[in-house]
């Protein structure tokens, strides 16, 4: 054991590790955040908390990972490579440790252009890959990327993220394991509609033995509308949703669509958890994490392990 | 060569502000080349002025001139017998040619015309493209010839990121993904397993975050 | 065919309007006439193959700049005919007459 | 058999290397000029007092409505005055003795009464002469005096005396400054030398009195089609305004009565006459443009638009102008009592008598041949066709019954304007290849008087011509107040005013006033520089000038003749356009031409007829020649061919000519595609790719020749590709030819023909041309084979122009049966069970006939085989239907725009075979014009560059058409001069300005639109 992440644990043990999102307030109220991370106790194992997601201005990550710690969740504090340079971000990745935080997902980050500051400049000092890295020497050598030695390691659950349905589809595998060669120790997935494909992935996965290294956990996202479903495919670089799913989300009254896309969540969460080397599920509610829940049992991956 | 992108007629107006002798300067090099700041732009922006001066009723003296280069103090010189005849001088230079410019007449107001863009390649006729950032410390050689610094988005050393598909950037359909081209072209080389390498932080000191540069070469000195 | 045309229209004779750059009709505007037309070959019929396209483009472009100046960007048009085709000659003559009447005179008018 | 022309001339002593042309109308003057630019000495024999012949009393041309004086004069003048052409007027050939090659003809001029030598076509001897005599240049219907010139712009400017209406008084002979009457002239011999000849002696209206039905000469509102040209023309008698001669009232109402001594066996002429419905048609719509409350009415059998855009006019004369067309033949014209008017009796389609009253009857005349014209062929001896005009075969078109003598234009037979400028470049090409070793032996080069330098700084000597046009311009134009003005003008030294600009003396007044005045530009101010520039320029030029040094000021298509009802507002403008030419003509500069060295070789692109004729006669002229053909195989169409309407034996003819193009100078690459293109006349370089290895090689030529050829269309409907019954022409005759007649059991067998399928329509708007003759071509050989078959033709407008019409004659006679159809009426096929129906429309018996044919044959539209991508290579233009498009629909008929390349055959348009052999001479006489010369003047309109200036962007390398520009070691761009066409787009866009386009410089330009403004 490296450190003291209940995800870490969760593989470690064998078991199927189930995490969700918890997006930041656009304000300063840290009870939205505590609301957030009341809908998810004993539902998942772990919280992603984004940082500035599609680049419009939250509450900090770190801080809003401090209020989840706080409630006794397990935070995992996303840390995106768009905003801070190599001095900010290992600064960051101490506090969190110092704060008990044992998980840390290494992003690059969307580009500033969709947020709501496009007229920002972007820092990009390092990538996602160099920010596993970072993590990895700060822990395991103790160096900063400087060189100087670190006093108090953090002791950090490294993840990454992992889209299988971006292109080039041929390196997707590798670049995986560019991540994995870099330190990383799980994977959460982009959100997964066209299960064929992400079980070709697996298999380019688990040809290079990746999935021994790394825990991949596979993202998925209810829909809540048709509209969603459509909006998605066109509109989401790297999203990949067969259109009979869509045909079956317009194929149900406006009212039952929710229910109806929750329904398909399951059913590819099922899927998903025959798939080779799939070693979890991470749920990315958008907003609407009240279902996670629901979602969660219906897939009967309830009660979550005891960690201690 | 040194992209650069018109100013609006309405920026340039508001810049020249109540100067109504203009000393117009063009530049024969990167700025003719793509199609911004050679004779005939200065002769299109000093046409516009004269137009719309005269719809003002206002008196003005536009005079057009072109330089060699705007990046050569000779070259500069040579509107020395002239310039004071001037209110402003307005350069359609580059960035540098307009700040060359402006060092060498301190006396006078020297306004930009063009914005500086890139440094970049001709695509087509009429369209240019950037292909390099200036970083200092060149790794092409990793990347298949194709800057991921300079092209994409996010200056990833190790892309593409999630955002990439149909080999198009997350940013928008019409920019390439620096990352496709980087490994398209690794593989059409039989260089794949170079992708599996991972490009360690750069040091950015040789780039601009080092602070502005110079470069001497001693031999060449006089 | 001898079909009038107003007289108030001017030909100057290039050998194709691939000759006509953006200057030169923005010179015209300088000197003080009120607006441009280029009489080019049919499309897809141009002596020069394509100097008709890149005439349209250069007047797509002025349309441009003349409104950055104020002066209006229908003041210039690109119209196709052939070179029989003496009654699109006129047609058009008569058109832009009526359309730059509509706009009256150009502002910029020099001893004026 | 012997199919080529008659001419084996390989043991003959060396021939003699002029060529007399007989008759200097448009044909004869296009085959002078071509001859006298390929090497041969002309004389050009007219029996007129000038050359021009028809052409000249024309108002206006039919499709295109261009004045036919405007086009035409270029070539008056250049003939003119062309060096090689010794112009021999008021002449007739007595006879022609010796052999080909070495033939003397003897010449009698008659007497002029007027020394060419000494006459400067001043005219005061006409001012002066008290004689009114009646003018036949304007059929009559004006007067002149005893002492005149046919028409102003007559070649040569020189009077004569009609000795009938001479009353002898010797007022002229007093008023001569010249001293150039002669009333003692009389007539004289002179023998000429020549190697071969051609006969171009036109034709002669049919006379309408011949016809006293229609009452011509009794009515007289009933007038002629070539009087009615002459009253719309501007020199007309009443100066082009419509006018009947009765009381000299505007007709509302006018009819058109066709086929006046054509298709009319009861006057011996039962051929078509070919041009009658096309000039009715223009004459309608021009008269309908002079007078917009015009109604025309054209009483016609069929419409016979066959030509290139042709049909599209015809629709325009219905849909645009309301020209009304009558389907019917008029029995009879009487005059309504009191008023002039005329009863226009008729029988209606449906056979039913009418009777209409117009204000003005026109007859169109047909064309036959002149008396003198059948004497002068007696005594040459060769032989003519029952109808007086010259006797041809089918497969030797050009040549005349007598070795070394060749025929073109309406002698030949009937034809119009383009067709025969093409046949007489054709006819000189023939006449050409007789002695074409004795090429460049009696021909003398242009030695032009040294140039005068002028420096571009020194100060501009202006003189300024202005020219009335006769009233064109001065009718509107106050062109003395002009002429005032241009002297007001900057760096103006000179300026004048002159009736006839164009005329050749005027071209002495324009050289004197050089001289004179120490002028060094020179202003034209008249009519259109695309047709007069090139003769002016030659003026100066032979005044010691640069012919940059020219200028124009078109005062007429650009003033006088569009603001023709605003006098005073015309003449500002017409000082506007002068002083805008000489703001631009003070910025001329003399601009330097160099020779550059032609590749004597041609190549010729397509194996059909046309290209191996063409082939063949290049090689047998002496040059060099490729020929690609895309197939495994020569022969084109020529294959599915198997006999002419006339008879001749189409295989064996091929046979034959596949059999001399295997000739030592000829290079034949089957299975070869044109891949590249590169270079300009003179000096082409084309890539050609050989399948099957695919072997590349590029050629190197002076010309090119493109006789792509057309095929027939698959027909779409009617069950074609269905049932087998229903067939293509092609089909059937292949069908004639094998004796393959399938299920045809019946004794006497329904067979019906469909005319126009996919011709005439919207997609295909053109006219196919040699289907009517080709269905009554395979329907009497059907009812040769068969008398009991019942066929029956189902047509829109029977067009057996020319001679064909006898066959069509012999077709009604042979009792097949002629139906006609309207396209919104089109012939209905089907099929119940296994029996196939047709029905369709009588129109005599006003209902709906149905048939059950035992074959259907659809005369389906040529089209053109696929040549766009050939097209974009040479960059030559097509029409919308895909054919190739020619320089000019009248005089340019088988040159591209671009020169040095030229087209024959049926990618052109569709044609006969031996319309397609006549063409390809003709593209090989205008191809000759380029091969026979060893170096070409290029350079003059070309886009330099000043290297200094340069930025090396490329731009113009990636905006020129042509590839031209390349960037050099310098590192600048450079323009080869040879290959610059001139179009001035990189001048447009060097974003340095370091381009500028010559003779229209951006400082000119500049100039001219500064003067435009200011004044």
């Amino acid at each position: 054991m490296k450190t003291n992440s209940v995800i870490e644990k969760v593989l470690e043990q064998g078991g199927f590790v189930v995490t969700s999102e918890c997006g930041p307030p656009r304000g300063a109220d840290p009870e939205v955040v505590r609301r957030k991370g009341e809908l998810l106790r004993g539902v998942v194992d772990g919280v992603n908390v984004t940082d500035n997601q599609t680049s419009v201005v939250r509450m900090s990550s770190l801080s809003a990972c401090a209020i989840l710690k706080g409630m006794g969740l397990e935070p995992i504090l996303q840390m995106v490579c768009r905003d801070r340079n190599r001095i900010a971000l290992q600064s960051d990745l101490l506090g969190a440790a110092a704060l008990g935080i044992n998980n840390v997902l290494c992003l690059s980050g969307d580009h500033q252009k969709f947020g709501d500051h496009p007229q920002g400049k972007n820092v990009y000092d390092i990538d996602s890959v160099q920010l596993i890295q970072t993590v990895a020497r700060l822990r395991d050598e103790g160096k900063f990327l400087g060189g100087d030695e670190v006093k108090g390691r953090p002791m950090l659950f490294v993840g990454a993220a992992a889209n299988p349905f971006a292109d080039p589809f041929e390196i997707r595998a590798a670049r995986l394991g560019k991540k994995v060669k870099a330190g990383c120790e799980f994977i959460q997935t982009q959100c997964i509609y066209n299960v064929e494909r992400f079980t070709r992935w697996m298999e380019m996965v688990c040809e290079r033995g990746l999935h021994e290294r790394c825990g991949i956990l596979a993202g998925v996202t209810p829909f809540k509308t048709a509209g969603m479903a459509n909006y998605m495919k066109k509109n989401v670089p790297g999203m990949d949703v067969p259109d009979d799913m869509i045909a079956r989300m317009k194929g149900v009254a406006k009212e039952k669509q929710a229910e109806e896309g929750i329904k398909i969540c399951v059913e590819t969460i099922e899927r998903l958890r025959e798939i080779p080397g799939v070693r979890g599920i991470h749920i990315m509610a958008i907003e609407w994490e009240e279902k996670v829940a629901e979602i969660v049992k219906a897939a009967g991956l309830l009660p979550r392990p005891e960690i201690q | 060569m040194i992209v650069g992108n018109r100013k609006d007629f309405s920026e340039i107006l508001e810049k020249l502000g109540a100067a109504r002798r203009v000393l117009l300067l063009g530049c024969n090099e990167c700025v003719t080349v793509c199609g911004v700041g050679g004779e005939r732009e200065v002769g299109v922006l000093a046409s516009e002025l004269r137009l719309y001066w005269t719809k003002e009723g206002e008196t003005f003296e536009v005079r057009e001139h072109t330089l060699e280069r705007q990046c050569d103090y000779e070259y500069i010189d040579q509107i020395r017998g002239f310039a004071d005849d001037y209110d402003v001088i307005l350069s359609m230079a580059c960035g540098a040619g307009v700040q060359y410019v402006a060092e060498a007449y301190k006396t006078k107001l020297v306004l930009p015309a063009v914005n500086t863009t890139f440094l970049g390649v001709t695509i087509e006729q009429g369209m240019w493209s950037e292909r390099c950032q200036g970083c200092g410390a060149c790794i092409l050689d990793m990347t298949g010839g194709i800057c991921p610094i300079a092209r994409c988005a996010k200056s990833l050393l190790n892309g593409p990121c999630g955002g990439s598909s149909e080999g198009k950037c997350e940013i928008d359909k019409e920019t390439d993904c620096a990352w496709q081209l980087i490994v398209d072209r690794l593989k059409e080389s039989g260089q794949m397993e170079r992708y599996e390498e991972i490009l360690p932080v750069k040091d950015w000191r040789t780039g601009r975050d080092g602070g502005p540069r110079r470069r001497v070469r001693e031999d060449l000195k006089l | 065919m001898r079909l009038s045309y107003p007289g108030n229209v001017k030909v100057v004779k290039v050998p194709c309007t691939g000759r006509v750059d953006v200057l030169l009709i923005l010179r015209a505007f300088e000197s003080g006439v009120d607006g441009v037309y280029l009489a080019g070959c049919l499309e897809g019929e141009c002596h020069f193959l394509r100097g008709n396209l890149r005439a349209r483009r250069r007047v797509e472009y002025v349309k441009g700049l003349l409104e950055e100046v104020g002066l209006g960007g229908n003041r210039v048009e690109m119209f196709n005919m052939s070179a029989s085709q003496g009654q699109r000659f006129a047609q058009f003559a008569q058109e832009m007459t009526e359309r730059i009447r509509l706009l009256g005179p150009s502002p910029v008018k020099k001893g004026e | 058999m012997e199919f080529s022309d008659r001419a084996t001339h390989s043991d003959r002593a060396k021939p003699i290397g002029a060529v007399m042309v007989v008759g200097g109308g448009i044909g004869g003057m296009q085959a002078s000029l071509d001859l006298a630019e390929s090497g041969f000495y002309v004389y050009l024999v007219d029996h007129s007092p000038t050359i021009g012949g028809v052409m000249s009393q024309l108002d206006k041309t039919f499709p295109t409505n261009d004045c036919a004086m405007c086009i035409m004069s270029p070539k008056l003048v250049d003939s003119g005055r062309h060096r090689n052409i010794r112009v021999i007027t008021n002449a007739e050939v007595k006879e022609i003795l010796g052999p080909p090659g070495s033939f003397e003809a003897t010449i009698i001029r008659r007497p002029r009464y007027i020394r060419a030598d000494k006459c400067t076509g001043c005219g005061e001897c006409a001012k002066h002469c008290p004689v009114t005599a009646i003018d036949s240049y304007n059929e009559g219907m004006s007067r002149r005096a005893a002492v005149y010139l046919r028409y102003p712009q007559a070649i040569p400017k020189i009077f004569l005396i009609d000795r009938e209406a001479c009353i002898g008084c010797g007022l002229c002979e007093r008023v001569c400054l010249a001293g150039a009457v002669d009333y003692g002239d009389r007539e004289s011999e002179e023998k000429i030398s020549v190697g071969s000849v051609i006969l171009a002696p036109g034709f002669e209206v049919f006379d309408a009195k011949r016809r006293p039905e229609f009452g011509y000469g009794v009515f007289p509102n009933v007038i002629t089609s070539i009087e009615l040209e002459r009253i719309l023309s501007a020199t007309g008698p009443h100066r082009s305004h419509l006018l009947r001669p009765s009381d000299g009232a505007i007709p509302e109402r006018i009819a058109f009565i066709q086929c006046v001594g054509s298709r009319d066996a009861k006057c011996g002429n039962d051929y078509c006459s070919s041009v009658c419905c096309m000039y009715a048609v223009k004459e309608a719509i021009i008269a309908k443009e002079h007078v917009p409350f015009v109604k025309p009415t054209i009483f016609n059998m069929d419409i016979r638009a066959y030509g290139k855009g042709f049909d599209a006019y015809y629709e325009r004369a219905k849909a645009d102008y309301d020209v009304r067309f009558i389907k019917s033949m008029v029995s009879k014209v009487r005059e309504k009592q009191g008023s002039g008017n005329l009863l226009v009796a008729y029988l209606n389609e449906e056979g039913k008598a009418s009777e209409e009253e117009f204000d003005l009857v026109v007859l169109s005349l047909g064309m036959t041949t002149s008396k003198s014209v059948r004497d002068t062929a007696a005594r040459l001896g060769v032989k003519l066709n029952r109808f007086g005009f010259c006797e041809t075969e089918t497969f030797t078109p050009l040549a005349t019954s007598r070795e070394g003598i060749y025929v073109c234009g309406a002698f030949q037979s009937p034809k119009d304007i383009p067709e025969t400028v093409a046949q007489a470049s054709g006819a000189a090409a023939a006449a050409a290849e007789m002695i074409a070793s004795a090429r460049g032996t009696l021909t003398t080069k242009k030695e032009y008087p040294p140039e005068d330098e002028v420096k571009p700084e020194e100060e501009a000597r202006i003189g300024v011509f202005i020219c009335h046009c006769g009233i064109n311009i001065g009718g509107v134009v106050n062109v003395p107040a002009v002429k005032e003005y241009a002297r007001t003008l900057p760096n103006v030294v000179h300026a004048d005013e002159n009736l006839y600009t164009c005329s050749q003396d005027t071209q002495e007044k324009i050289k004197n006033a050089v001289k004179e005045h120490g002028l060094n530009r020179v202003i034209v101010a008249s009519c259109s520089p695309r047709t007069h520039e090139p003769m002016f320029r030659e003026t100066i030029r032979e005044a010691g000038l640069n012919k940059f040094l020219f200028e124009m000021a078109n005062i007429r298509d650009q003033c006088s003749w569009v603001h023709m009802r605003r006098k005073a507002e015309a003449t500002e403008k017409a000082k506007l356009l002068v002083r805008m030419a000489v703001a631009n003509a003070r910025l001329n500069r003399s601009l330097s031409e160099t020779e550059v060295p032609v590749v004597q070789r041609g190549l010729v692109i397509g194996g059909g007829v046309a290209g191996m004729t063409a082939a063949l006669r290049l090689a047998e002229q002496g040059f060099e020649v490729f020929l690609v053909e895309k197939e495994d195989r020569l022969g084109g169409n020529l294959l599915n061919l198997h006999y002419t309407i006339e008879g001749g034996d189409v295989q064996a003819f091929l046979r034959d000519l596949i059999d001399r193009v295997s000739h030592s100078s000829i290079h034949i690459l089957l299975n070869s595609l044109v891949v590249d293109f590169s270079g300009v006349r003179g000096n082409f370089t084309t890539g050609v790719t050989t399948a099957p290895a695919m072997v590349h090689q590029k050629i190197q030529h002076g010309i090119t020749i493109l006789a792509t050829g057309a095929e027939e269309e698959k027909p779409d409907g009617y069950l074609y590709g269905e049932d087998a019954r229903v067939l293509t022409q092609l089909e059937l005759e292949d069908r004639l030819y094998k004796g393959d007649w399938g299920q045809i059991s019946n004794l006497s067998p329904e067979v019906v023909m469909i005319q126009c399928v996919g011709s005439r329509n919207e997609k295909h708007p053109s006219c196919s041309r040699t289907c009517c003759a080709t269905a009554v071509k395979n329907a009497l050989k059907l009812k040769k084979l068969n008398p009991a078959m019942n066929i029956r033709i189902l047509y829109r407008d029977v067009r057996t122009y020319g001679f064909l019409e006898t066959y069509y004659a012999q077709a009604r006679r042979e009792g097949i049966i002629f139906v006609r159809y309207d396209p919104e009426e089109s012939p209905e096929v089907k099929k119940e069970g296994e029996t196939l129906m047709i029905s369709f429309e009588d129109k005599i018996l006003k209902e709906r006939m149905t048939l059950r044919p035992d074959l259907i044959v659809l005369s389906s539209a040529s089209i053109p085989r696929e040549n766009k991508e050939l097209a974009n290579l040479l960059k030559v233009p097509r029409t919308a239907e895909g054919f190739f498009l020619e320089a000019h629909m009248k005089l340019r008929p088988v040159d591209f725009a671009s020169d040095g390349i030229y087209v024959a055959g049926s990618g052109h348009a569709p044609k006969l075979i031996s319309e397609s052999i006549s063409q390809a001479y003709a593209a090989v006489a205008r191809a000759c014009t380029i091969l026979s010369k060893e170096n070409l003047l290029v350079g003059g309109i070309v886009a330099v560059v000043e290297g200094e200036r340069c930025a090396a962007c490329l731009t113009c390398v990636r905006v020129c058409p042509y590839e031209v520009p390349v960037v050099n070691v310098k590192g600048e761009a450079e323009i080869d001069i040879i290959k610059c066409k001139g179009c001035g787009t990189c001048a447009a866009e060097c974003p340095a300005r370091a381009i500028d386009l010559m003779h229209f410089t951006t400082g000119q330009l500049e100039a001219k639109v500064g003067a435009l403004v200011g004044g």
